[in-house]
């Protein structure tokens, strides 16, 4: 895929690329623990993984100043994670533990680590591209070049907030970049099937004024140099970006959802494309040896060992947190 | 009579309706190809192909107005919102639209059409996919709201609000949808407006909606055995119109009043019997009455903690008897 | 201003254009009238005129078979009044009387006219679109060629529900006629000043596949001509069109405004193309005679003088009416 | 002392608050260049200039969301909506987002927000632009619900809303727009959740809010002179937070209540006072309540109509010589 803002920017730093391989591999851990606990009932509700597409996150995790803003979807535990949210208070979250990142109130659709910049996770489709141009009107407002990051589905492309959004944050110029995660479904059904244009967010730029940006979101160093390029330019007072990166789960919507719509053939030629396996062949033919990957690798996965072991024990909220944190004074009381 | 899930009622309830009625369309999100992310609409793609069955993009203004402008123009459609809290997203086209039509255009437009939606807590899906908000469409003028408690009414009130000119937002409750119940043979029609009286008592009058009857009946049971209190329990099944003479009646009866609802407290319906009985009945009250509501805060995600907010049968027999004393 | 497909369409007939030249007069004269009556404080409430852009009202009144449907805003007059509305019943309700078109119950910004197809005037901007989808949803399920026609503002194009309705609209190949009214002003604010593209609506269609369709409002036969050609299209299942017809209102955006907001230079220019005076001199030019001009233009002086002493003369809506019209029983009970 | 206009009151407690923090944006649509279509934010841009006061798109959700990100990130916005029917344009990010992030977080986001818009009938306005929506934001927990009746209290609560750390929806009456006031020189700043005593009486309690509470006081004045009943009138200013205590002391000494809404009649702000009542001090009470409401349908046009729909004071009157007997 091509029209990358990026692809005449300099090579990527070494250090940079462990960075995102390390990251990529920490989601990859984490969310498939977190399918083995879903499984095993020790973790309740539903949750909306984002194994394959881990790139992404990855990517705009490095790439990111540490006092940027994430805003994520319902599949956000990769985007939070990514921007350096305790793992521990992740898994308690899902677990349903008082030390959850939430105290247990928001459970996995609603992960939030404001002191890691990430401004929440929000579980109705579209609702968060006008919150994240707030944010990025805020930053422009007081100057801090701060800039908000917006990570969405395919299928929210189709609604009215997606739209008001874009015009609004293009007509202020608002330091805000609009990250599409196409990976071909909204929840069950084929994006194509439900969009009057082959490219969902791509094809739509031009309606305000934006550059189309079709970027591959299995290429961790395309996502990268992407990221870096938008995030320069929203810094720089030039407006926002919208990128479309096609990529592709590697499960179902959902907790619920064995997946089996999507056409086997489709699936396989995907399985081939997975960003972690991609990046592992590229760094060594970069020149990074097996040793160091598999100290990466085994450093990631003790990571999640450990966040699990701590989740499993942190106890449950007890009952007075029910009525606590409705309003600034701590309570929910709504008469004298 | 064959067993029945509520799940199943839902797809039963359409086709009953489709079959019947060439006018009868459905939309909504997943819910032709992948038979609805809660399994609740499989096979009427099958049975009735795709023109009249359609999945839509994430465009809940669209799928509403959709359904909307057809119903006025000859078709009578029922438009899926995956979960309730998803209303929120349309509610202009729902509240501002849908609702007044006919009266602002004095009859001329008629809208015989009916959204279902996914309603209700207790899965652990926090805040946003969790609420109760059949108050929301009651505050509405215009709207009939419908919220059944078994299979059998499923089929049945989906049957009478499809074949009601006047649109309908049909609740429907999450957390029943694996709930069985042998259902009659052949069609089956309700009638919108009809409470019913799920047990007889004498000594207090439970007034309960969707989730909460199964929870009341068994709180009633508990009451009945261990402190010696007798209940009504009134599933209301339909909020608008209300059947307030069942309600009123079974009140005089009793002298004494609780609801429970699943909603979080302030403006529910429960507020609304409440006021209608110090308004028309106060004098047949022997005591306060007693809302059962979970607190006004957003829905918990945490087992721990949502299944405390919700109102649970210990906490509807602890509200009793604290009211009876 | 050009891109309009009718360009190459045949010549059009002598009846049709003095049909278009009656039915602009009398919205002209209709809305005019109803100013006056609102500054002698015969009318109450507030009012929205489209006195300036009456040619998309009275070519789509023309070109439209009976049986279709039009779907306005609370600009509404003119389209519900172009397509045989009862100028009486009109007038009527402006003037909140019983016999009025929705027997005072709607007023100013709800005409409709069910019976000549004018399905409601909509006064939440953008709520419509979805809705004139849905008929035309409708028509194409039962087969009946029938095509919805949707006329709104510049400033609806920025709101989430005309991009939902586009999307579907083109994706289902729905027979509607999308028509954005740009008259420059969402009330007093320059469109330009909100929007991230200089065409609101035709820089938008290729983001629902469709074509850019850009037309002088103030030209009725330009207007007629792209109307024609939109609705063979719908009714031959081509699907949906996005229509911008450039125009500007004479008047203030409402009752109260005196639009003061608009630069002189510009008001003076767009009244040197007012599309009712244009048109006489095309016909005049096109040979149709001065007395034959008069004498239309008399009718419809008159048909209004009568619709308001008409109007004048009905009564005021009875007590009883209030509660009525809630239910197709007639009533508004709620309980039983 | 100086004379002050409800309308004028609005533009002089944005600009006193913007003076004191310059956290303080507005943005809305025809707000600044224009200043607002109801002329109530009229100087604010040359005073405050474009980056502060600033002209939106038609976009509700964009309006809303944006006030929401901003407050997050360090701004202590007010956005405005048009008219409160609008509110449903946007109800998601209201209802769904804005009320339940404090929460869902667990405290971690804290939104400083105020949603100022125009509210109520009488206008003529028909059933889209004229609805009372008071209580489809205090069903909402986590929002915070203000409408003031006085020009005074446009200010001084206006001030505690742009002050409090959480979410607020100021609903303005449009029908009071053109009322006058002597308000007090220098900064204005009322307590949120404080009701007003506004007449003294002891046979009576009515509650009102907003254009009711003009139309009560004069009621009161009637009931009086013509009747013999004394009446107390409480403007109850805040629905959330709610002055329970005033309201029940009141309704404690005079054993009667009567709430006069202007809003649609199912499930309203009057609904939750009277069950409040019926749980609390039901053995105070020396008769039936009245809830004095618009009929539960859309708004009309029509002035004979609308005039028959909003309670009046005739009709306030009325109804409550006919409870007194
Ligand atoms: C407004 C709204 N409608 C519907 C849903 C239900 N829903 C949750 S995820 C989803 C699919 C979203 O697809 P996409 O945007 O492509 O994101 P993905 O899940 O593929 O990451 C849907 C329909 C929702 N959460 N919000
Ligand atoms: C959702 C919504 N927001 C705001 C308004 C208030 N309003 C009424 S008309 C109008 C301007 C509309 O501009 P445009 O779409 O260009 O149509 P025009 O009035 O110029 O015909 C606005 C903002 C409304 N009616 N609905
Ligand atoms: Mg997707
Ligand atoms: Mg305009």
């Amino acid at each position: 895929m091509t029209q990358t803002r990026g692809d005449a920017a300099p090579d990527i730093d070494r250090g940079v690329r462990l960075a995102m391989y390390r990251s990529m591999l920490e989601l990859r851990e984490f969310e498939q623990r977190a399918y083995d606990m879903f499984m095993q009932d020790l973790i309740a509700g539903t949750s909306h993984l984002a194994l394959g597409q881990e790139a992404i996150a990855a990517a705009f995790g490095v790439a990111m100043r540490s006092d940027d803003w994430t805003f994520c979807t319902y599949r956000g535990h990769a985007h939070t994670l990514a921007r350096g949210a305790s793992m521990t208070a992740a898994m308690a979250e899902l677990m349903g533990r008082g030390k959850g990142l939430t105290g247990g109130k928001g459970g996995s659709m609603h992960l939030t680590s404001v002191e890691h910049g990430a401004m929440g996770s929000y579980a109705i489709v579209g609702a968060h591209l006008p919150i994240a141009a707030g944010a990025a009107w805020s930053a422009q407002a007081r100057g801090t070049e701060q800039v908000a990051v917006c990570f969405f589905g395919d299928g929210a492309t189709n609604i009215g907030a997606f739209h008001e959004a874009l015009n609004l944050a293009a007509t202020w110029k608002l330091p805000v970049v609009f990250v599409c995660e196409n990976n071909l479904y909204m929840e069950y059904t084929p994006i194509s099937a439900v969009t009057a244009v082959p490219r969902p967010a791509a094809d739509r730029a031009s309606a305000y004024g934006l550059d189309p940006i079709l970027v591959d979101g299995n290429d961790a160093d395309e996502m990268y140099r992407t990221a870096l390029d938008a995030l320069m330019r929203a810094r720089a007072g030039e407006g926002p970006s919208l990128i479309e990166a096609v990529t592709y789960r590697k499960g179902g919507h959902s907790r619920a959802d064995p997946g089996t719509y999507r056409p086997k053939e489709e699936v396989a030629a995907w399985m081939e494309r997975d960003p972690i396996d991609r990046y592992r062949v590229l760094l060594l033919e970069l020149g990074v040896s097996e040793n160091e990957l598999a100290e990466i690798e085994r450093g990631a996965r003790e990571a999640v060992d450990l966040a699990t072991e701590e989740a499993k024990a942190a106890p449950l909220p007890g009952p007075d947190e029910l009525e606590r944190q409705v309003w600034r004074d701590g309570g929910a009381a709504w008469r004298n | 009579m064959a067993e029945l899930t509520y799940r199943g009622a839902v797809a039963h309830g359409i086709a009953q309706e489709m079959e019947r009625d060439d006018r009868v369309y459905f939309i909504g999100e997943d819910v032709a190809a992948a038979g609805g992310v809660f399994k609740t609409t499989g096979g009427l793609l099958e049975r009735f192909g795709p023109e009249r069955v359609r999945d839509t993009p994430i465009s809940e203004e669209a799928i509403v107005g959709l359904v909307m402008g057809a119903a006025m123009t000859g078709l009578r459609p029922i438009g899926e919102l995956m979960f309730s809290d998803f209303l929120a997203t349309c509610w202009d086209i729902v509240a501002n639209q849908i609702a007044k039509t006919r009266y602002m255009t004095d009859g001329q437009v008629e809208l015989p059409l009916v959204l279902r939606t996914a309603n209700g807590g207790g899965l652990r899906f926090g805040a946003q996919h969790s609420q109760s908000l059949e108050n929301w469409a009651m505050a509405i003028p215009g709207l009939k709201v419908v919220a059944p408690s078994t299979p059998t009414d499923v089929v049945g009130l989906l049957a009478a609000s499809v074949r009601d000119p006047d649109p309908v937002v049909f609740f429907e409750h999450k957390g029943l949808y694996a709930a069985k119940e042998d259902v009659p043979e052949g069609e089956i029609v309700d009638e919108l407006g009809t409470a019913k009286i799920r047990r007889e008592g004498d000594d207090l009058t439970i007034v309960a909606l969707a989730a909460m009857v199964p929870r009341a009946l068994e709180a009633a049971e508990l009451l009945a055995a261990e402190h010696g209190i007798s209940a009504t329990v009134i599933d209301v099944r339909s909020l608008v119109p209300l059947d307030t003479r069942t309600i009123l009646d079974s009140v005089r009866h009793t002298t004494r009043l609780a609801t429970v609802e699943e909603n979080p407290r302030l403006c529910g319906w429960g507020a609304e019997i409440v006021s209608i009985v110090a308004e028309e009945c106060i004098w047949s009250l022997d005591g306060p009455v007693v809302r059962i509501t979970t607190p006004h805060i957003p829905l918990p995600s945490a087992s721990a903690l949502e299944d405390l907010a919700i109102p649970s049968v210990n906490k509807i027999v602890e509200s009793v008897t604290k009211m009876m004393v």
